[in-house]
């Protein structure tokens, strides 16, 4: 049988793969960035999960103004790495789990989520970035992967609860699964980061902490903040933590952090990173 | 259920946020072509076109001209006034060869030095940048 | 304010709009057929309705099997006529309601239905059969459409449940918009039909006809209906009757009925067609 | 919430409807090229391409042969066996003329004419055809 055996949730900044891409993740403005990841490289590869659901945005990569999925669910055999201006990033293609993403789409859709089921996208930097941070640059991936992309970009995105309840159905469908897989479920995006206008810049480090507190502390507390309450405090791109929401609830309720890792800045952005073993 | 249900007032409180333009159904209809432009420079042969003659390829794009000159300034506030969105605007940034940062950086009014500076000292603070109304 | 004054459901035939746009609805096969929507074209006429929030199918037109959407809903300005492999039905380009659609779409992304915003598609027979049913061959459409397009093709379409749910969100959604229109809801599809194997051909006149009287009789029942059901008693494409409850979900439980019609053959299907007022 | 909730039950009852294959996962998977390219006949060109050489046309697409030669064959039910949908077969129906009522009743074993009698007579009666199992 399968089952979720950890969450992970991290920011997807472009600029970290980037940095990853250009062999700068030593340098001294990235050092200790990448330094907070080091303990999740190891035990990911002591844990070698089977598959990771990855949670991530599409930003206007795979979907342009045309098709605007809330949630889409790639049930591919392969995605290649998008084009998103520079070149696709350098990366090896992701290898989907057909079986289990088709089982999952099923499931969902008869838990009465409403997914676009998707067999045929490019993945951006949402998707890779986290790839990257995880696995460094192997010659392919050492986990399938179930793309599951979110529309935090079009106003508005889903609810903070209506993304823990997908993560809730997730859990079921994966639990369902008759072959026995290791499977993770992924978080990214965030944390507090705003891309636009006069207050571009704005990082929220008590707001930020709280949040990563509050991912074992009091879970149920974060399903009901609005989406107001992350465009004030976390920034116009903070939305994209009702992602790690999905994540958090396809966990069990005494999910225990393992490791955590909060660092500003990157590019724009406040990275943050945590671990949670299920339970 | 915690949504809100009144879908008025959600899209109201958005514009109680300083220096802010959530990408709302009215900015995405008024920046379909442009944010549609944006997303032809994800390919090597667009961006080329693009870069021989900026204009001449703009107006194969039914923008209006207030749009067109946004992007020909790289004037990034201007072009998300007028209904882009930056996740569409970054294909731009990228095809001129400038980072998030730099790019973003252009909308404070900041020169790039003094923004790289405040995010390496941590970032805006939130500070009197959460709501206009509440001054707060 | 917006307010929804009436239902319509019908099926939507291909062979139904051939007729049409060949000069053949008085011939002997298809009188009877086209009798039956006389009454409706008079009452149509009469009511004017504003906009046509427009429940159909996509049949592999503007979806293939790389992007399936459970629910997407048209926010565009305009949809051409699709090229199914004959040419394009010369018909009139669909003029939408953007302000409408897109209201309704953002009130039921609110409301947790996991909606696919759509702003270029092409709309197939589905979309245009109903129109031309209702309508005849005008120089263009005399109401603004709202086309919502409901995945019945891949398996699992949504409940007949969830399509209810979806119908109350688009009613409450209608009722909070500001401007003064009259609305009406149409699901089409059905009756009973089979396109493919040994069974092709089945009709089901009983199990039709009940369907029919439940929609006032005792709709709640009709929410519980499981596809295995639709599938043995309707038909492989009779499941397209799960799109009529979108409709139904979205008048008041005093939905009663004006007009009714059922008429075997047209091609190879069951048409069934009803007219409620809401209330 | 009504749907059952174990999809192994779910699916499980699809096989016992005499004569019919439901578009279920594993089939939409299985006749993935097949029905793209059906999608492909949606254009005049493509029709046009496919008429003059099927099978050249049939080779540009990574189908087995078994789905090419049922294509050819205008073997709907095998098509469908092997993973066709019949709103993707639609495109290859008219690209070829036909109306779904021709088509479909080549499905059936009977000629055109009894097909065309049987549904104008009232089509074909469920009664012995809901389920192998139960018989009815
Ligand atoms: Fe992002
Ligand atoms: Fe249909």
């Amino acid at each position: 049988m399968a089952r979720i055996t950890a969450g992970v949730a991290t920011s997807h900044v472009p600029a970290l793969g980037a940095a990853i891409d250009l062999g700068k993740t030593r340098e001294p403005y990235w050092a200790d960035c990448f330094a907070g990841y080091e303990w999740t490289r190891r035990w990911e590869s002591e844990q070698a999960p089977d598959v990771i659901v990855l949670v991530y945005n599409d930003h206007a990569s795979a979907f342009d103004m045309n098709v605007i999925p809330t949630f889409a669910i790639g049930c591919a055999e392969r995605y290649v790495s998008a084009d998103e201006g520079w070149g696709p990033r350098p990366v090896p293609d992701v290898i989907g789990h057909a079986d289990l993403a088709w089982h999952i789409a099923q499931c969902c859709i008869l838990d009465e989520f409403d997914m676009t089921i998707i067999n045929d996208m490019a993945v951006d930097h949402g998707l890779t970035v986290p790839l990257s941070l995880m696995f460094g640059q192997p010659a392919q991936w050492p986990a399938r992967i179930i793309p599951l992309a979110v529309n935090v970009v079009t106003y508005p995105p889903p609810s903070g609860n209506r993304c823990w309840l997908l993560g809730e159905a997730i859990a079921r469908a994966v639990a369902s699964f008759p072959e026995d897989l290791n499977v993770q479920i992924w978080g990214t995006g965030g944390m507090s980061h705003q891309l636009q206008g006069s207050r571009a810049g704005l990082i929220n480090k008590p707001w930020d902490t709280a949040f990563l507190d509050r991912l074992t502390a009091d879970p149920e507390a974060l399903r009901g903040i609005p989406h107001i309450e992350y465009l004030r405090e976390a920034g116009s791109e903070g939305i994209e933590l009702v992602m790690w929401l999905i994540m958090r609830g396809a966990l069990g309720p005494g999910a225990r952090e393992l490791h955590r890792h909060y660092h500003v800045p990157a590019s724009n952005t406040a990275v943050g990173h945590i671990v949670l073993e299920n339970g | 259920m915690t949504a809100p249900r009144d879908i008025q007032a959600y899209l109201a409180e958005f514009d109680d946020i300083p220096g802010t333009r959530v990408f709302t159904a009215a900015r995405a209809r008024q920046g379909y072509w442009l944010n549609q432009f944006c997303m032809s420079l994800m390919k090597d042969e667009n961006r080329r076109r693009f870069r021989a003659d900026e204009r001449a390829y703009l107006d194969e794009w039914p923008m209006t001209e207030a749009q067109k000159q946004a992007l020909l300034d790289r004037d990034y506030n201007r072009a998300i006034d007028l209904g882009a969105n930056v996740y569409f605007l970054a294909k731009l940034f990228f095809t001129d060869g400038k980072s998030f940062l730099q790019a973003v950086g252009t909308m404070t009014g900041m020169t790039a030095d003094d923004y790289q500076a405040m995010m390496i000292a941590g970032g805006r603070s939130p500070e009197g940048q959460r709501s206009i109304r509440e001054g707060r």
